[in-house]
């Protein structure tokens, strides 16, 4: 397990050098106001929403299932918040609006849950349903226009500082706080007896629906966490842009940390390296200077040759050692 | 209630009208002004969101043909690729309208007018003001919109067709930031870093605009003043950013063009003679003219 | 047996590591036509990496194989299937969405304007179940049978075709006398004609009626390769083992010496499903080893499934202490002590991807729910109990049961169960795939649990293992009860003639 | 455990299912809406997601071999673009067809390699060949490039007769002989028996003796081929190339072929689903453009909810 992860790393360090040899100062850092300010940072902050979105998706991952409404949920999470604040300049208001977005994503989540876990329709069916729908109810509350927000509290979930930036130590804490709950808990090792053979589990007496629905929680609560931070990023609620597409960056992070999309064995620590790897190619592209039209030959190229560095197979392949079928 | 689709006799005109999407702001405003309008006029108006995908614009243009409304409407995404449908609609004899944009076809006469802006002649118009208004060597940076898309395209056309006149104006660096604010103010981030020097940040709406100035915030410098910044749109965002001095020149691009489109369909059914061009007016607007037109504006 | 004809087979010095494990080291084996021969070793000794190794699905680290003569080194099983080498795999290995008649066909079906030909292929699979006395619906899909079907199912692929060498790993770990009879015959047959027949069995009786000659591996080694009729069972285990059989034979005493007739534990009344069993009353006490009998599809498991409510029964009721017990899932049958080890440890059994902690602690952490988690400690000492309990092997906690081979896996199953220290213990077929020192250590254990005062209802097609350690013996036939017989029973015939008496075949249905 | 009288019809169930709801999805639109009730309307269902039907097909072979692809709809973009600048450049129209076909089959044998040699989630491998795919549209042109050719436009344009006054196009008519020959592979060959098999467990697959390999990429091949003749089609269709045609296509593919009742992870399903599934997507955008009065965003707040009905009682018809 251990093992598996540095390659992910080496992936992210040989990203990271690509932009040292073409910019420099890209690893340079300064303090500025109290705050950390440098390209690394940039990586670090924007790549905060992806990776939280993708914790969720992880856990969702692991039980076999696949949530496409994030982005959708994200939006829902910003429109909320910000219409609830208007105006208004107080931390309350911000707080209460903030409140409000996460405890609806909440409901969300408990929507997918039970259409998954209660209904039985397959995750990638049912979650798409909030997807396309989510959108529209983020749009019907902000009724299609960019709503911008002037409050410094709730600028800081995004853009704020404490030395590093406010929206990846919320990212961090997250993390942490599932890998302290998943590995000191049992619930680790039950989403992946989940994942791995439902049905085994079931006669195991494993509550495989309320894991389920567990899981869709999270990953909602996460995407509207997610969503806080992306509108506060840019103190705006744009309900048909604000993590648009962000579930498949989301999965992908998930997958190139090592996590089967067939379910069981995850890594949270592999997602969080997924997440990084993203968010280092977004950024690289913008840093080196890659022409529009050429980015995303370039970003198919990074993704797979990240991916063939981690395959076990095509290193077995390059050093002509035996493969083993898997029986 | 399910609306029905009375036909060209009646006395009253439908409208089906093919709405792209609902991907900004400004598509927002252009969308309810005509449905607003349509009430005004009183004009049934059939609506349908495309979501950005021109073959949902098709199957609802073929759906109005088959609903025999009295006119159709709509914003094409792209220049090309209507030839089929809208041959379909002339054989129909239902008149269509072009708005926002033209299409590319060689017959003419498969629509009867066109009315919208010009994105290059938008990209023309900042282009001509930086141009009067930089002083010696300029370094450029531009936030393009969506890849491929026609706005996109356009307004970089003619934004590059009027630098080169002066060749002491150089963009160097170009990226997309996809329309967005959170796009705007990534792109920005990153170019702060790797340029050295940015003297004028020219992006292709309002919204990646006001990310860059975010952008620029957190760096410590100075939006309007270290940094010139000039947009396209003139969004009410946009021109409050512009009456603060943090934005020094926006391109309008009027979305409201609900009215003249009623007018032109009144026209068309009528049967009357309509211009095949009419364009909308828009104009720009510096930092002194936003504080005046600002509190007035509707979007 | 002069060894006249050349080895069709030849395995020279074969050598093969996994990540932690040297399953085979310069291992030799030789197969010749027109003879079974028995591949012998406890659990984990390399059998089925040996027969994988053959058959391309390993390439070995060092080592040559032959195939008459000639070197191979098959890629994959497919090429080792081209080359005449037709194999039954030890897990049944077929695909439960297909129907039976292309999991037996598929590869080689008959096609007819370059589209396959259904009815031809569901014919032609008709022939082959009706050649080793299985008549289900060839058009019926896999998935919807009984474990017992679905290894006939794989053994009729395997016979299906016209082979030279026929592998067969542990084919009968799950089939009755009556099955096991049927399958001797064909082999008998197909040896006649020429066939290398290399066969894996725990059941050293099977392996004495059937083999000719006999390869013993001990821990990835070559221990001795023999003419069956030359060594005695005593030796022969003590081969395999390196231990005397001294234990086997202590259960009858324990058996014996144990005495019932606790209070009744849990009592079934009218208990039913349509379509799988017609309601049955069953009594069950403390401390008693209840016994299924039936021949396969009577209905043993799906008996077992209700009591556990992993199925929902249409009519009857459980009693549990006398007080009615609401069976709506498994959790509430595990609430109320009862547990419940699946025929199909792969399907239905055992989480392959996780570890062997994991898969052991899972009922019990699933009872306790997951904000309760068992400490590290508490969990290190389980585990380390049961490793050592059943002699599960590799004895590290931290190795994915997938890579376990299927007597250990089959531990492993047994172990999650005993953790949660259950008042009733259901146990289907749970000395399946069983080495011959493991098993009389299962069954010892089993006697010791009912000592103890758990209630054991045991399930295997072994009917003698079913008389030595029942107290008590419940006869099914075609999914109904028809008899209960009580500790006087003393021998498998009286037991034999219940169960085949008078049995009318049933159309469409698995009969021996 | 369905008993056996049980078992036939309980496999087609979630086929039957979806065909029975798209059939009552048109009833209710026919009492509804005037002019609804057409033999037009159906046609149009046809014409204007012939495209879809094909990239479904093709995406059946995927999903069923327990894989996935997420490039077809760039595939479909790439191809219109080379459609359009390959005739644009004056290439005759069946040296443009063999290109455009040849490029999408490459693209997903190329795909199915990388996911078979190195083993590597499709997931991710499909996902770089969807952005390769569309990077590569923007190479060749970020500005839609016109179709002027005669030919092609005389193909799209036709419009075949029908009794009762209702036309269809040449779309249609390739979209159901694809979707015949993939039924026929899939039904009928040993290679559509062995993708169900890899679907339903790859290692038993395997252990059979069954070319595991020559599916799981063969797969990919078919996919990309159904892609790039989808994106034939399309060109035929819009007349154009474009390198934002066909954005989010491929959930569009994967959802119909879903909706059809094709398992995800592999192993049941059956093309036909796919075809009602696309019908059901279909239907559901028509019935909102001729109501007419919804705004954006109720616009895909309905269609969720339609969606949403659609699958909910496809569920509970086929548990009953
Ligand atoms: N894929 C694998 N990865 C790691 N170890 C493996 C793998 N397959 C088998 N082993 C190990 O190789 C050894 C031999 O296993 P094998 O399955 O050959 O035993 P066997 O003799 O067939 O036993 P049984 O009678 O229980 O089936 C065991 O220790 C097993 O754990
Ligand atoms: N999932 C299923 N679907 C349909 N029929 C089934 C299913 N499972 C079992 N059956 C049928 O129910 C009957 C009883 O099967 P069961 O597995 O209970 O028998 P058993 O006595 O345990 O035999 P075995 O020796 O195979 O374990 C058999 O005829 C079998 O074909
Ligand atoms: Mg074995
Ligand atoms: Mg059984």
């Amino acid at each position: 397990m251990k093992n598996r992860l540095i390659w992910p790393l080496v992936a992210l360090a040989a990203l990271l050098l690509l932009n040292l040899v073409v910019t420099p100062s890209f690893f340079a850092l300064r303090i500025q106001d109290g705050a950390l300010y440098g390209g690394l940072v940039d990586v670090l902050k924007n790549g905060a929403p992806t990776l939280l979105i993708a914790l969720g998706m992880t856990l969702v991952i692991a039980t076999r299932g696949i949530d496409l409404s994030v982005g959708a949920v994200a939006a829902i999470a910003g429109a909320v918040s910000c219409v609830h604040i208007g105006t208004s300049d107080s931390a309350g208001t911000a707080f209460a609006g903030m409140a409000m977005a996460l405890l609806l994503c909440a409901l969300l989540g408990l929507w997918n849950g039970f259409l998954v876990a209660g209904m039985g329709i397959q995750p990638i069916i049912a979650t798409l349903v909030l997807m396309t729908a989510g959108r529209g109810i983020a749009m019907l509350v902000t009724e299609g226009q960019i709503v911008t927000v002037n409050n410094s509290a709730y600028k800081q979930v995004g853009a704020g500082f404490v030395v590093l930036p406010v929206a990846i130590l919320i990212s961090l804490l997250v993390l942490g706080l599932v890998a302290f709950v998943t590995r000191r808990t049992a619930l680790g090792m039950l989403i992946e007896s989940v994942g791995v053979n439902p049905e085994a589990s079931r006669l195991a007496g494993v509550r495989s629906g309320t894991i389920i629905w567990t899981v869709y929680v999270f990953a909602a609560v996460c995407a509207g966490i997610a969503g806080l931070m992306i509108s506060s990023n840019v103190s705006a609620a744009d309900a048909n842009n604000a993590g648009l597409w962000i579930e498949m960056d989301a999965i992908l992070a998930v997958v190139i940390g090592g996590t089967s999309l067939a379910g069981g064995r995850y890594s949270l620590t592999g997602t969080l390296l997924g997440a990084l790897i993203i968010q280092t190619l977004t950024t690289t592209v913008y840093t080196i200077g890659v022409a529009p039209e050429v980015t995303l030959v370039f970003k198919a190229i990074v993704v797979i040759a990240v991916c063939l560095v981690q395959a076990p197979k095509a290193r077995a392949a390059l050093s002509f050692r035996k493969v083993a079928v898997p029986s | 209630g399910g609306g029905t689709a009375p036909s060209n006799g009646g006395g009253t005109i439908t409208m089906g009208f093919a709405q792209v999407g609902a991907e900004s702001g400004w598509r927002t405003a252009n969308t309810k002004s005509i449905q607003d309008e349509a009430k005004a006029a009183g004009i049934d108006l059939k609506f349908s969101d495309a979501q950005q995908k021109q073959e949902n614009q098709i199957k609802a243009i073929r759906s109005y043909i088959q609903q025999k409304v009295s006119v159709i409407a709509f914003s094409p995404v792209v220049e090309t690729g209507w030839d089929t449908v809208l041959l379909e609609a002339k054989r129909a004899n239902i008149p269509v309208i072009l708005t926002d944009r033209s299409i590319d076809s060689d017959d003419t006469s498969l629509y009867k007018t066109f009315l919208g802006s010009d994105f290059v002649e938008e990209g023309r118009k900042a282009g001509d003001w930086l141009v009067a208004n930089a002083s010696g060597p300029t370094t450029v940076v531009e936030l393009q919109g969506t890849t491929g898309a026609a706005p996109a395209n356009d307004r970089k056309k003619g934004f590059e067709e009027k630098i080169a006149a002066k060749p002491d104006i150089k963009v160097v660096a170009s990226q997309t930031g996809d329309f967005t604010r959170s796009g705007g103010k990534q792109v920005m981030e990153a170019f702060l870093k790797s340029q050295p020097k940015i003297d004028v940040v020219y992006a292709h709406n309002d919204d990646m605009g006001l990310g860059a100035i975010e952008a620029i915030k957190a760096a410590g410098k100075v939006p309007g003043k270290d940094i010139k910044i000039i947009t396209v749109d003139a969004v009410k965002d946009g021109m409050t950013a512009l009456a603060n001095g943090e934005i020094n020149f926006i391109v309008e691009c009027n979305p409201l063009l609900g009215k003249q489109l009623m007018d032109l369909a009144k026209k068309v059914v009528a049967g009357e003679d309509v211009p095949a061009r009419v364009v909308t007016e828009e104009g720009t607007f510096t930092q002194e003219q936003a504080k005046t037109a600002l509190p007035q504006r509707q979007y | 047996m002069t060894e006249s004809p050349p080895p069709v087979v030849q395995m020279r010095g074969i050598s093969l590591a996994f990540p932690g494990v040297k399953a085979l080291q310069d291992v030799d084996f030789r197969l010749f036509p027109g003879e079974v021969h028995a591949l012998m070793g406890e659990n984990g000794a390399g059998k089925s990496t040996l027969i994988k190794t053959l058959t391309g699905v390993h390439r070995p680290d060092s080592g040559q194989v032959s195939l008459a003569g000639a070197d191979v080194a098959f890629s994959s099983p497919g090429e080792a299937q081209h080359a005449g080498i037709s194999t039954v795999y030890q897990e049944v290995n077929l695909c439960a969405n297909l129907t039976v008649a292309e999991n037996i066909l598929l590869g080689r079906e008959p096609r007819r304007f370059g589209g396959v030909d259904f009815s031809a292929m569901r014919k032609r699979a008709a022939e082959v179940l009706a050649r080793i006395g299985v008549h289900i619906d060839p058009a019926s899909s896999l998935g919807e049978h009984p474990i017992a079907v679905q290894q006939l199912v794989a053994i009729a692929r395997a016979i299906a075709v016209d082979c030279r060498v026929l592998v067969l790993d542990e084919p009968t770990s799950s089939l009755d006398a009556g099955e096991v009879a049927e399958l001797f015959r064909i082999m008998r047959v197909l040896r006649d004609e020429g066939v290398a027949i290399l066969f894996v069995s725990h059941f050293l009786d099977q392996v004495y009626e059937i083999s000719d000659r006999m390869t013993v591996l001990r821990n990835g080694t070559l221990v001795g390769e023999h003419l069956t009729a030359e060594v005695d069972r005593r030796t022969l285990i003590a081969q395999m083992i390196g231990r005397d059989l001294g234990a086997l034979e202590a259960i009858e005493d324990a058996a014996e010496k144990r005495k019932t007739g606790g209070p009744v534990l849990v009592q079934a009344s009218g208990l039913g499903r349509k379509g799988a069993i017609e309601p049955f009353d069953l009594e069950i006490r403390a401390g008693e080893v209840v016994g299924l009998a039936g021949l396969l599809g009577s209905g043993r498991t799906e008996l077992a499934r209700l009591l556990f409510g992993a199925d929902r029964a249409d009519s009857g009721k459980v009693l549990v202490d006398g007080a009615p017990l609401r069976l709506r899932g498994p959790r509430s049958a595990i609430a109320a002590g009862i547990a419940f080890s699946s025929e199909d440890r792969k399907g239905e059994g055992l989480v392959a991807d996780l570890s062997i902690r994991d898969n052991l602690v899972l009922a019990m952490q699933a009872a306790r729910g997951w904000t309760r988690p068992l400490s590290r400690r508490t969990k290190d000492q389980l585990v380390e109990k049961y490793l050592k309990a059943l002699d599960i092997r590799p004895a590290n906690p931290d190795a994915l049961v997938r890579t376990l081979s299927g007597g250990n896996q089959q531990k492993v199953l047994l172990a999650r169960w005993l953790v949660t220290e259950p008042r009733l213990l259901i146990l289907d077929e749970p000395t399946r795939g069983i080495d011959i020192g493991a098993k009389a250590q299962i069954q010892q254990l089993v006697t010791a649990l009912a000592a103890e005062g758990t209630a054991v209802l045991f399930i295997s097609a072994e009917l003698e293992e079913v008389v030595r350690i029942a107290d008590r013996i419940v006869v099914l036939r075609d999914r109904r009860k028809i008899a209960e017989l009580d500790g006087s029973v003393t021998g498998v015939d009286e037991v034999v003639e219940l169960i085949a008496g008078g049995a009318a075949p049933e159309p469409e249905k698995v009969v021996s | 455990m369905t008993a056996l009288a049980q078992r036939v019809p309980s496999r087609f169930l979630p086929v039957l299912a979806t065909v029975v709801l798209f059939v009552l999805a048109f009833g209710v639109g026919s009492a509804r809406y005037d002019g609804f009730a057409s033999g037009q309307v159906v046609a149009n269902l046809f014409i204007d997601n012939a495209f879809l039907i094909v990239l479904a097909a093709g995406m059946t072979f995927v999903i069923l071999s327990g894989g996935i692809d997420l490039s077809v709809g760039s595939v479909v973009a790439l191809s219109t673009m080379v459609t359009a600048s390959g005739l644009q450049a004056g290439w005759p129209v069946p040296l443009v067809i063999v290109a455009v076909l040849l490029i999408g089959s490459t693209l997903g044998l190329l795909m199915g390699l990388v996911i078979h040699k190195f083993d590597i989630q499709p997931f991710i491998v499909t996902l770089a060949g969807m952005f390769l795919a569309r990077g590569l549209c923007f190479l060749i042109s970020v500005e839609s490039v016109s179709i002027k050719d005669k030919t092609f436009r005389a193909v799209a344009t036709a419009a075949i007769e029908l009794p009762g006054g209702v036309t269809i196009t040449y779309n249609v008519v390739i979209a159901l002989l694809v979707v015949a020959a993939a039924m026929y592979v899939l039904h009928r060959t040993r290679f559509g028996r062995t993708v169900y098999a890899v679907g339903g467990n790859e290692s038993s697959a395997l252990l059979m003796g069954l070319p595991t390999t020559r599916v799981k990429v063969g797969v990919y091949v078919i996919s990309g081929l159904c892609s790039s003749l989808a994106g034939l089609l399309f060109s035929l269709y819009m007349l154009s190339g474009y390198g934002l045609h066909a954005v989010g296509m491929e959930l569009d593919a994967i959802a119909a072929v879903v909706i059809g009742g094709t398992l995800l992870a592999g192993g049941v399903g059956y093309v036909l689903g796919g075809l009602a599934g696309v019908l059901v997507l279909g239907t559901i955008q028509t019935l909102i453009s001729f109501q007419g009065t919804l705004s954006s965003w109720w616009t895909k707040i309905v269609i969720g909810v339609l969606l949403l009905v659609f699958i909910a009682v496809q569920r509970t018809m086929v548990r009953r």
